[in-house]
């Protein structure tokens, strides 16, 4: 079992990524220079948090011309797991490989806490352990996570079950105030058609450890893990 | 060398959080007579050309590429040849 | 800008010099020096780059230590070291001027230059606190003001990835027009992996490394040491803009570059730009530098060579390289997408050279930019209201109050109420080190690949330092400590940042002196050594100086993790303590401030041989397990410390029953 | 009712790292002619009004007021009748 992180210039949270997989989880993983031509035989690949291209123009809107994203493109498209954190599910959306894009927050104000997610499809590799409503701890830091897709795409999300967390009160509610920056349908993080693309704006990396809040975060890399190695 | 002037603004339609608050400040400083904000882009570009359409040309594959996201923006421009 | 022909009287003066250090000038030169030499040493002499007010009070800090490696005034930043075969180098800088002129990017590059001051080290940088003063919040100028300061350190923190993780919001009208912006940042290197800041080995190349230069901030530093007057709206061009992506590339570059072993020095390219990396390297090193500007990367025409040497454009690095290793440093800064231009060499005639082409254009030895700037003993003078505030009795206020509304005026006030709305702004989970998050004592962070953690306050207390600033000071040291030892920790060292008024006022240096002797004093009883820092002079609002205001960062060390305590209420049916004598001593404090608006009285009165008891009782307690949390006593006093520990692990909060 | 489109750029000389690296992803994508990028804020307002001197009094107020930064931005704008 291979993860890859790739490293964008301004990424930030790949290291935290590294971290996680390596010294938590204790499985292989490598960094992935932007620059590169080839990915050799992964199991995973991560686009990492962070402010590629310092979200100049529009979060994401220069990474996705990067060299290696040919490759994770045809990587995907081949069914490889590729999942997208924050910055890099901006990535993932500007780039096409999934709908959508990512305004302002409402506040206008980047915002970073701790907040509550709710597991709206446990039928994709990236969320096959947890039960379907189980209620996630993981936090968010971003001031572009306000979800936006047309009617129609809003649509073809919920009938093919592709909205996978939604933002959520304690116990479940999708009240008002448990929005933190306005998401479309509390959206938090949506897959593709064929489940193994997913991009979420909260960090599972950095809830992957009771010292650090919450280890919820940790069970989507256990559950990546156990759709790999069969 | 030509001088290209690009608007991108959002689709109708599209939520505008920065458009909104900044509404409510000028209503807050008394600007009542203010309907609707909407917030964009005004890119300036120098660029070497042959002639006006080939830059046009150019501008309109630059925005397609990369300046714009034809989801939720669209935009305009006006070119002007530097002597 | 046109060079003008002559130096004139009014142009000596327009750079801040006097008539005196004009004629060393040119007893140093042995002739006149041409205007972009008196360019160089009016920065490099101002009171921002040469603490020519501060430095002999300044010698009054105790700077040794076990643990201390590089010594206050020795580097860049401080360096302990904290075992592991790591240390923790840290570092404050204070941009209020900029700050006051255009809070966003004031701030921003505030920040910008306190990470290049770690990083120059070869530390990686793991942590930034932020300690703010603005004037009362009735106000939308200082509305204005807080939102931008905000508002820019968290667009450059965040983006540069690293958190931002404690400090401190001030309020107070004294800062009225003159808000003050401290930073402190933190890294951590392992020991044999530290830079110095020097320039050796004759032919080794000097590296221009990061944006390309424009006429920001054109002397800056003087600037930052002249009063802000109305006029200051003239400076406008001063204002410098931030750039934290091309600063992420910087960083995570020079990392690379090091490790390569290529590396002689490095110094990141601050206030005095180019003049002051350029002479402090050298300085240091013994050596001389030669550069040649027409080599320096522009990115304005028709700069004049006076605006490239003092040009504070930001994001930009000046590295010795070995001769040889050039190829390898190219290499690396191209990886990032970086200008690099190799713009001159070290040499050994002490001298910095500068070149346009093969014409000459300044010439002055480096230590005398750096060394002889002259050094002034002030005049002090104690202040008029200093008795007339200290001799006021409390006993003949009046006695009416509702005790209900009163606990509630304090908890809503600005200064006391939760900061909540700032640092949600701050990311401060990035680098997933963060084990206390902000807003309740010192910030902990966990060091990976061992079982320790460290502990970081930053906070000051401008009304204690007004009433009495001798006392304050000591307040200031004694509060950072009790912060670490709630937290668990045993305190190591300061960095601190000293916000004043003008030095040539003979009360404003009365209030610096006694207040530098008060931390001295408190340092040295603790034990608790003074690693370097920033001395901010010519803080004035418009009816004079502003409160002298210690702003005191602290490090502390919690050597193994399961000692970690939070200082919020755990169990119910847990005792409460009161450690430490309560004392009748309402001077200074909010409650005088807030509900009768007076700043006056005689401010607590620390006994030292008391306060070290009670610190060392504290984490004594908290190490065997006896307690389960622990809180100081600060700003609202034991009505608000009580308040603090049942609120701060909302949204389960619980009681207390006090008899 | 009046339209006003408003463009905010700038001023000459002040740092502009955005545009930098949008020229630097540009050159990437092999638009190599382009010389300078300068990025900036494209506003459109919807203003009731009396007559156009007088909308134009109103925008420059909330030009100076609020929209623009006067130490680093420079602004201009197009005022439009809707009928």
């Amino acid at each position: 079992m291979k993860f890859g992180v790739v490293v964008f210039p301004g990424s930030n949270c790949d290291e935290d990524c590294f971290y996680v997989i390596k010294y938590v989880l204790k499985k292989r993983v490598d960094f992935i220079w932007h620059k590169e031509k080839r990915l050799n035989n992964y199991d995973c690949i991560i686009l990492p948090g962070g402010f590629s291209y310092g979200d100049y123009l529009r979060t994401g809107a220069i990474a996705r011309f990067s060299p290696i994203m040919k490759e994770v493109e045809k990587y995907a498209l081949d069914g490889g797991l590729v999942i997208g954190i924050c910055n890099g599910f901006q990535i993932l959306l500007e780039a096409n490989l999934l709908p959508g894009v990512m305004l302002r927050n409402k506040n206008l104000k980047f915002i970073s806490k701790f907040v509550n997610i709710r597991v709206e499809n446990n039928l994709t590799p990236f969320t096959r352990l947890f039960q379907k409503g189980e209620v996630l701890k993981i936090p968010i830091a971003h001031i572009e996570g306000n979800y936006y897709a047309e009617k129609r795409v809003i649509e073809e999300l919920k009938r093919n079950n592709q909205i996978v967390f939604r933002y959520c009160d304690e116990e479940g509610n999708l009240r008002n105030e448990a929005n933190p920056n306005g998401s479309r349908e509390f959206i938090a993080g949506i897959c593709n058609k064929g489940r193994n693309i997913l991009g979420m704006m909260p960090h599972p990396e950095r809830a992957a450890e009771a010292l650090l809040g919450s280890e919820d975060g940790k069970v989507i890399f256990q559950s990546i893990i156990s759709s790999v190695s069969f | 060398m030509f001088k290209v002037k690009i608007y991108i603004s959002l689709k109708k339609g599209v939520a505008d959080p920065e458009g909104i608050t900044i509404k409510d400040a000028l209503y807050s400083l008394n600007y009542k007579e203010v309907e609707e904000v909407r917030m964009g882009k005004y890119i300036q570009l120098k660029i070497e050309g042959v002639d006006k359409d080939g830059v046009k040309e150019k501008v309109n594959q630059m925005c397609q590429k990369l300046l714009v996201n034809p989801l939720i923006e669209e935009y305009s421009y006006q070119i002007e040849e530097l002597k | 800008m046109k060079e003008p022909e002559k130096i004139t009287s009014r142009l000596i003066e327009a750079h801040g010099l006097t008539k005196e250090e004009y004629e060393k000038i040119k007893k140093i030169l042995g002739r006149e020096p041409n205007f972009t030499e008196l360019g160089m040493f009016s920065v490099m002499w101002s009171e921002h780059c040469s603490y020519k007010s501060s430095k002999p009070v300044l010698k009054l800090f105790p700077t040794e230590g076990k643990n201390i490696l590089v010594k206050a005034g020795e580097e860049n930043a401080g360096v302990i070291d904290i075992g592991d075969n790591l240390a923790i180098i840290m570092k404050t800088e204070s941009h209020n001027h900029p700050s006051a002129i255009e809070p966003f990017q004031g701030a921003a590059t505030g920040v910008g230059g306190i990470i290049r001051d770690i990083f120059t080290m070869g530390a990686r940088p793991i942590a930034l606190l932020n300690s703010l003063c603005f004037g009362s919040l009735e106000k939308p100028r200082n509305c204005y003001l807080f939102r931008g300061v905000v508002e820019g350190i968290a667009s450059y923190g965040n983006c540069v990835g690293i958190p931002t993780i404690g400090g401190q919001v001030y309020f107070d009208e004294t800062y009225e027009g003159n808000p003050l912006v401290n930073v402190m940042c933190v890294g951590i290197a392992k020991v044999e992996d530290i830079v110095k800041g020097k320039a050796t080995g004759e032919g080794n190349l000097v590296l221009y490394v990061g944006a390309d230069t424009g006429r920001d901030g054109l002397g800056g530093a003087s600037f930052a040491s002249r009063e802000l007057t109305e006029q200051s709206d003239k400076d406008r061009p001063a204002v410098q803009i931030g750039d934290p992506f091309r600063e992420k590339l910087l960083l995570e570059a020079c990392l690379e570059l090091i490790k390569t072993g290529v590396v002689v020095g490095m110094q990141d390219m601050g206030a005095a730009g180019l003049t002051s990396s350029s002479s402090e390297m050298a300085s240091r090193g013994n050596s001389g530098i030669k550069i040649d500007i027409s080599r320096v990367p522009k990115r304005e025409e028709g700069m004049i060579p006076y605006e490239v040497m003092l040009s504070e454009s930001q994001e930009r690095m000046l590295i010795i390289v070995k001769r040889g290793g050039e190829g390898k440093a190219k290499e690396i800064f191209k990886k990032w997408d970086l200008h690099a231009e190799i713009i001159g060499e070290v040499t050994k005639d002490e001298f910095l050279e500068v070149c346009h082409g093969n014409n000459l254009v300044a010439k002055v030895p480096v230590k005398a930019l750096t060394k002889d700037a002259p050094v002034y003993l002030r005049e002090e003078r104690e202040p008029e209201y200093f008795k007339r505030v200290r001799n006021f009795e409390i006993s003949h206020l009046p006695e009416d109050n509702d005790y209900n509304e009163v606990l509630k005026k304090l908890l809503d006030s600005p200064t006391i109420s939760s900061k909540k709305w700032v640092y949600e702004q701050y990311d401060h989970m990035v680098r997933t080190n963060t084990v206390v998050l902000p807003g309740q004592e010192g910030a902990v962070l966990r060091i990976k690949g061992t079982n320790k953690a460290i502990v970081l306050t930053n906070d000051g207390n401008g009304t204690y330092s007004y009433l009495d600033p001798y006392e304050g000071g000591k307040i200031a040291v004694a509060e950072a400590a009790r912060n670490i030892i709630c937290t668990g920790g045993k305190p190591l060292a300061i960095t601190d940042c000293l916000n004043f008024g003008n030095p040539t006022k003979p009360e404003v240096f009365w209030q610096f002196k006694k207040c530098v002797q008060g931390i001295a004093r408190a340092s040295y009883f603790l034990n608790i050594p003074v690693t370097g820092g920033n001395v901010s002079f010519y803080n004035e609002n418009p009816q004079g100086a502003i409160d002298p205001t210690p702003m005191i960062g602290m490090l502390g060390i919690i050597e193994d993790i399961n000692h970690l305590s939070t200082p919020y209420f755990k169990k119910d049916k847990d005792l409460i303590i009161l450690l430490g004598k309560c004392k009748d001593e309402m001077g200074g404090s909010e409650f005088l401030k807030i509900i009768y608006g007076l700043k006056s009285g005689k401010p607590p009165q620390m006994n030292l041989k008391e306060e070290k008891a009670v610190q060392d009782t504290c984490l004594e307690l908290i190490q065997r397990k006896v307690i389960n949390s622990a809180h100081d006593l600060s700003e609202g006093g034991l009505a608000i410390a009580l308040a603090e520990s049942c609120i701060f692990n909302s949204p389960n909060i619980r009681g207390a029953k006090i008899s």
